[in-house]
């Protein structure tokens, strides 16, 4: 019955604690939505044959309703709502209320992607392992806008916050992947926000999480990007991604305000950037172009002269794609600002 | 009626009122409409307000110490007399005694640029401090999360608040010169009725920001 | 909403506030409101001084709505205006109220690291067990 | 029973009034106009046209889709295109469509009055739509912005695109509604005709006064939310940046505490239709006339405790989303009582099966379906697996096209002779209803089955399993949008060409046939007496006595 229903619901598979709970009341709601829906519908069917009009000058009785019968009309759908309710909302507290033994794992939502950190364990990007069988709290920020965590065959989704912690749990079922999607819009890259839960049987979790440690922290879980899998979009600054990555300028260049080899390309559009000489230059187009072009002329302060000379290696076009794209990383209006980042909180009762 | 009364100007009938009773009853009713519209524009800010304050209450606290009391409570008073000059001014009107009406409403004014002069003094102290609202938030006294946040709800409600004192000192402007004119009379206030009610909700906005902002 | 009679125009007539009656409207409540207002603001201004803690604000708000509705009552001619327009006048405060109180309500319970840092309300500011600053999830 | 001058001047035996339609040809005497009837007809124009726009913008989405990877649009210009399908199906069409449009044109005539009570703000509330859709067009012209209708924080503040003027529209659209909103529920008071008591008041009077309640208290609140999100834009501070402890969440509280009444304003005057229609077309006096007059209030005051079911995911707290969780249940009931009252009334009655009575049974099975989905999207724990995905596009589809535009286009055919003094055809019309309402369940039964599948909304691209169900929905949606160009063209004819109708042709007992169609001026030569309930059937006399003062 269940898997009939599921299916003839197109609903994904059930992988987790919950998905079963919330599918039977699924189905009861949907069920009883139907049948509402046809009953009303029959019913002014049938009043339309059988009271057609058949004369144009007929008139009809006044009809006033009684009392029962609005009573009835009232109560029906208000004891079928507020079963509902009750039923939902109990399962909706558990969604709610980690256990207090659940593992924990940090989320942080990003434009366009997912990182995931263990407490004492790796970090990864997009792909989050969790052993089958146990309770897995997820402990929720965002580093721009508002994204949602949304895993459909678990059933859950939790909106990610800039600026605080949102939590939510699962426990998972059955080994295997599912996919992790963005349900909350958040700009270009919202419908590829994708990533991956694995599902591992507990000894293989041990396995990996075991091997991990012993790993470099660079080589940790390296996973691609979201951004890896974006097929080319058209645009300038899209193009200009594609190119700094093909050319290997992330290599020593971030995009997100961290220092590297080389000074982050973040909000450097316009900067007023100090060089070794102690002048300081506006990073103007022609400073970018130029950087590319003949790199130890005009060497960032603290900074080495490493950085080759792609002098001949760029095209026209690429070049002023890359500049496009390293205009087009601006920092938003969302920083870490003077409020520090939200406190780490136990689960009550731990 | 005397025959004098009678030749009291009254006010005109649009064709679609049955009389003139039921068209100042309209007209009041939808005053008082707006007048709802504009508590629920405020209370957008209201609400803002106390979210924060609950979440910060050691910001907002010190924050509103940082302003001028004696500044806010004399605005207070200019703005509880203007409304009083004002109930005044439409007595006067609907008692048929022009000049007493029209100096009323010139004081109201008065009144209401002084409210403006003492908020424009208040600001220009802010904006030495750099006590400015969201990312221009530079005060060095105060440096506790949510000051910026009380500065942003300072800023925006006094100057919603100041939007609708100019607003209403435009109406009251108009008003004193159809008052002057002798178009309101014991047969006919109506059009001055509603200005002044729309001065008294600045004034009843303004005796909630008081407390909120300078008395926490 | 009252009047379900089936007269008609007079009938709908609202409630004239007396104003075509020629007796004597006088000035004198004006002015004894005005003194209360002043009286209530020197009020005000007192306790907000004396660091009353958690009265403080009760106080105040109480008494800015004594004042509010001095001027409403009075000032704007509630007290003898129609049914209509005290009912509209309420349902708007009605209606801040909702807006106020759900939202302050869900702040209020919300799981508790979704404040922000500096809400005095939330938990310790504790790091998790063996994550350092630098690996926590930025 | 008093009577203004005018009224004893226009007594009966002056000859017959020109129409509204015949009184001043001239463009300025439309732009100037201060006739309810002509603001009416004016709405109407408008909102049909942007109807169509956003129907555009919505073939165009659809067309997209047809393909899980990019295809046809960029991932910008597909974001851009359902924001605007939804700002301008909203805002410019849905809000404004019968209330401003129908309610102008026949709310004055249904109470007996010559206009309604301030004809210049009427005016000028038109005038305020317009200029809120010339800066919703000016963004579009400029690229549109990116936001989706909601213009969720922090997003919105932060994003490139063109998302100010768009603010603006919609903070000057507000005031438009509002004061739309404010004029009705004065009229309503003030200009009812002697003898409409409360209790006689036509049904669609007594929804337009529920949507006025709502468009009065509910808009100021979106009008001062969207222009913090101005500031925020453009002055660098706001009530909702995170990087100063801001919370998106509440901007969430504030925007919906508008748009989920305004959800209501979009359906409770098309329920008003519907009141109307059923009775006219069964021919039976409304079943519980007072029940669904007070449920029109139930739903307008309940309305307001139910906008936290759009956050039950968004980080609101437990406490929060059970509170709002049982109070949406209410609603339903409400909306209950409407739906089995108009079943109801067909009861014995003599029902004739003309093409608003189409639209009548295709309403009555989407709003019970649309409406149910709704409650079960407010069962908290369902909402968790729903939230954002198809579903929730499913669910507003089924009710804001689905009962509210079946609802309009059924008071367009209801009232068009009304309106023009002529006829649509018939036999065009049955088809084109027959066509929307199939094409209407090929295109949105399928986005309930991809909101279960798990594809959220406002994507670009997708996982490919979700491909086919996409292609079902794009085909549907070819067969609405044949459906709605018939009744495009159908209508334009009719307007030059249509067959002249009698004064009432459907026989309806409903107040604003107690006049010319199309009216005078003046509305009525002589203002009647209404002696009866509206649509009362028992006897063929016109439910208005006219009585010379
Ligand atoms: C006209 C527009 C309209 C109307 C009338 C409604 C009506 C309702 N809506 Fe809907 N809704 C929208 C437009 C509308 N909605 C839109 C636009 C969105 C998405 C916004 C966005 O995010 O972009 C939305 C989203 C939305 C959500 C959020 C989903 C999500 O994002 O997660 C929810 C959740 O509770 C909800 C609930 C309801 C409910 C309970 C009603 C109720 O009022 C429905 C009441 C009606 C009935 C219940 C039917 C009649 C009942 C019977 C005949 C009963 C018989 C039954 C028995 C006897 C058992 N709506
Ligand atoms: C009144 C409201 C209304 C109406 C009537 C519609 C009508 C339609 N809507 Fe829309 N829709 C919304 C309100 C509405 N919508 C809202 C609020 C959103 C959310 C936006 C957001 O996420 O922010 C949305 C989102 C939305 C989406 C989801 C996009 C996404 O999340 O990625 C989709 C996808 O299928 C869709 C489809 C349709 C279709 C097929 C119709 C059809 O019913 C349209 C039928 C009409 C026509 C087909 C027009 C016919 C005209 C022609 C054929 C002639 C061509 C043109 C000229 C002559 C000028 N809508
Ligand atoms: C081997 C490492 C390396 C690679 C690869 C590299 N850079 Fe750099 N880049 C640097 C270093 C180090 C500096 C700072 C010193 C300097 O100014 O030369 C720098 C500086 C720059 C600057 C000036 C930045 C500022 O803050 O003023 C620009 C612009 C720039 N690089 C662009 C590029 C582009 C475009 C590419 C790829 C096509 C690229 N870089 C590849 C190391 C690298
Ligand atoms: Cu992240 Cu959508
Ligand atoms: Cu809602």
């Amino acid at each position: 019955m269940n898997e009939v229903l599921r299916r003839l619901l197109f609903l994904p598979d059930q992988a987790s604690t919950f998905a079963r709970d919330v599918d039977r009341l699924h189905y009861f709601v949907i069920i009883t939505t139907f049948i509402m829906s046809t009953a009303v519908g029959l019913t002014a069917i049938f009043f339309f044959v059988r009271y057609r009009r058949r004369s144009e000058t007929q008139t009809t009785p006044h009809i006033e309703p009684a009392l029962w019968m609005e009573a009835l009309f009232v109560g029906t759908p208000l004891i079928f709502f507020t079963l509902w309710f009750f039923l939902g909302f109990r399962e909706f507290v558990r969604q709610q209320t980690p256990p207090s033994d659940s593992m924990d794992v940090y989320v942080m939502g990003k434009k366009w992607m997912w990182k995931f950190a263990y407490p004492d364990g790796p970090n990864s990007i997009n792909v989050l392992r969790v052993p089958a069988g146990r309770n897995v709290r997820l402990l929720m920020t965002s580093r721009d806008v508002i994204h949602s965590f949304y895993v459909p065959e678990f059933r859950i989704k939790q909106d990610v916050l800039p600026g605080r912690y949102t939590q939510t749990w699962f426990n998972a079922t059955m080994p295997g992947r599912y996919q992790i999607l963005c349900a909350e819009y958040c700009g270009a890259g919202h419908s590829i926000m994708r990533g991956e839960v694995i599902v591992l049987k507990p000894q293989e979790y041990e396995n990996w999480l075991a091997f991990q440690h012993r790993g470099l922290v660079a080589t940790q879980d390296a996973q691609p990007t979201a951004l890896d899998f974006a097929p080319p979009l058209g645009n300038m600054v899209d193009q200009g991604r594609r190119i700094a990555a093909e050319q290997g300028c992330l290599k020593c260049h971030t995009t997100d305000g961290t220092r590297h080899i080389g000074p982050t390309w973040l909000d450097l559009y316009l900067r007023r950037e100090r060089l070794n000489d102690g002048s300081i230059v506006v990073a103007d187009e022609a400073y970018l172009t130029e950087s590319m072009m003949d790199p130890a002329l005009k060497v960032v302060e603290g900074f080495q002269p490493v950085m080759p000379s792609f002098q001949g290696k760029l095209a026209g076009p690429e070049v002023a794609a890359l500049v496009e794209y390293i205009k087009s990383l601006q920092s938003d209006a969302v920083r870490i600002g003077p409020s520090e980042g939200p406190a780490y909180a136990p689960i009550r009762g731990r | 009626m005397s025959p004098e009364a009678a030749s009291l100007p009254e006010g005109i009938l649009a064709h679609h009122f049955a009389s003139l009773e039921r068209q100042n009853e309209a007209m009041r009713l939808g005053m008082w409409l707006f007048l709802a519209t504009e508590i629920l524009l405020f209370a957008g800010l209201f609400t803002g307000y106390s979210v924060y304050r609950f979440e910060f209450p050691l910001a907002f606290a010190e924050c509103s110490r940082h302003l001028s009391l004696t500044a806010g409570t004399v605005n207070t008073i200019v703005l509880i007399t203007s409304s009083f000059t004002v109930a005044l001014s439409i007595h006067f009107a609907r008692t048929d005694q022009r000049r007493a009406a029209v100096v009323c409403l010139a004081l109201t004014i008065l009144l209401a640029l002084g409210f403006l002069g003492i908020k424009a003094i208040e600001y220009t102290a802010h904006f030495r401090e750099h006590a400015l609202p969201g990312k221009y938030y530079a005060f060095e006294e105060v440096k506790i999360p949510g000051a910026a946040m009380f500065y942003t709800l300072y800023f925006m409600m006094t100057g919603l608040h100041g939007l609708h004192v100019v607003a209403g000192m435009s109406v009251l402007t108009w008003l004193l010169w159809r008052t002057n004119q002798g178009r309101y009379s014991s047969r006919y206030y109506t059009g001055l009725e509603l200005g002044g009610l729309y001065w008294h909700l600045v004034d009843l906005v303004w005796i909630f920001l008081y407390p909120l902002l300078y008395l926490i | 909403m009252g009047e379900s009679g089936s007269s008609g125009r007079a009938n709908v007539a609202l409630h004239p506030d007396d104003r075509h009656e020629e007796h004597a409207h006088s000035a004198i409540p004006y002015v004894v409101v005005w003194i209360a207002l002043l009286a209530f603001t020197a009020l005000t201004y007192l306790t907000g001084k004396q660091h009353l803690g958690a009265w403080a604000l009760f106080i105040a708000l109480a008494i800015a709505c004594l004042k509010s509705a001095l001027v409403a009552l009075i000032f704007m001619h509630l007290k003898d205006s129609s049914g209509m327009t005290r009912l509209v006048f309420g349902t708007s405060l009605v209606f801040v109220g909702i807006l106020l109180f759900f939202t302050v309500a869900d702040v209020a319970t919300r799981f508790r690291p979704a404040t922000p840092a500096g809400a005095p309300f939330g938990t310790e500011r504790s790091r998790p067990e063996g994550l350092l600053e630098h690996e926590m999830p930025e | 029973m008093r009577l203004s001058e005018d009224d004893s001047h226009a007594l009966a035996g002056a000859p017959a009034a020109p129409t509204y339609l015949e009184d001043g040809t001239t463009v300025m005497s439309w732009l100037n106009t201060r006739d309810h009837k002509r603001v009416g007809v004016m709405f109407l124009v408008s909102v049909i046209l942007f109807f169509f726009l956003g129907g555009l913008f919505a073939l165009l989405i659809r067309f997209k889709l047809l393909q899980p990877g990019p295809f046809f649009l960029d991932a910008l210009g597909y974001n851009r295109m359902f924001t605007l399908h939804g700002v301008v199906m909203i805002f410019l069409f849905l809000i404004p469509s019968i209330p401003s449009a129908f309610g102008n044109f026949v709310l004055p005539l249904m109470l007996g009055a010559r206009d309604v009570a301030f004809p210049r703000l009427n005016l000028f509330s038109y005038y305020l739509y317009l200029a809120g859709a010339v800066l919703a067009i000016l963004a579009m012209i400029q690229g549109g912005a990116d936001t989706g209708w909601t213009f969720y924080t922090p997003y919105s503040s932060t994003t490139a695109t063109q998302v100010l003027p768009v603010l603006l529209g919609v903070f000057i659209l507000g005031f438009s509604s509002i004061l739309t909103g404010l004029n009705f529920i004065v009229t309503v008071h003030t200009l009812r005709a002697p003898g409409l008591s409360w209790m006689r008041l036509p049904l669609f009077v007594w929804g337009i006064y529920g949507t006025s309640i709502i468009q009065v208290l509910a808009t100021p609140v979106i009008g001062i939310t969207v222009l913090i999100v101005a500031v925020e834009r453009v002055g660098g501070f706001g009530l909702f940046d995170p990087a100063r402890g801001g919370d998106p969440v509440l901007f969430q509280h504030m925007f919906w505490f508008y748009s989920h009444p305004a959800v209501y304003i979009m359906v409770l005057p098309g329920m008003g239709v519907i009141s109307e229609t059923v009775a006219a077309f069964s021919r039976k006096n409304p079943f519980g006339y007072k029940a669904i007059a007070m449920s029109s209030l139930g739903i307008a005051f309940v309305g307001f405790f139910t906008w936290g079911h759009h956050m039950f995911v968004a980080g609101q707290s437990t406490f929060n989303a059970g509170a709002f969780g049982i109070l949406s249940m209410f609603v339903g009931v409400f909306t209950a009582i409407k739906v089995f009252n108009w079943v109801g009334t067909m009861y014995r009655g003599a029902i004739s099966f003309k093409t608003p009575f189409a639209y009548i049974c295709g309403f009555l099975y989407f709003i019970v379906f649309g409406g149910m989905t709704g409650v079960a999207l407010a069962t908290t724990s369902l909402d968790i697996h729903w939230h954002d995905t198809y579903f929730v596009v499913a669910h507003f589809h089924f009710i804001m096209v689905g009962a509210s535009v079946m609802a309009f286009l059924a008071a367009l055919h209801y009232w068009f002779p009304k309106m023009f003094g002529r006829m649509y055809p018939e036999g065009w019309g049955l088809v084109a209803a027959s066509l929307i309402i199939l094409g209407f369940n090929a295109t949105f039964i399928p986005q309930f089955l991809l909101g279960n599948f798990g594809m959220p909304r406002r994507y670009y691209q997708y996982p490919e399993h979700f491909q086919a169900l996409n292609v079902a929905s794009t085909a549907g949606a070819t067969l609405l949008g044949f459906g709605f160009l018939i009744i495009l063209i159908y209508m334009t004819i009719a307007l030059r060409y249509g067959q002249r109708s009698e004064a009432n042709p459907w026989g309806s007992k409903g107040f604003e046939w107690l006049t010319a169609s199309p009216p005078p001026t003046h509305n009525f030569d002589e203002i009647p007496t209404i002696t009866q309930m509206p649509h009362d059937y028992r006897t063929h006399e016109p439910p208005g006595v006219i009585r010379v003062a």
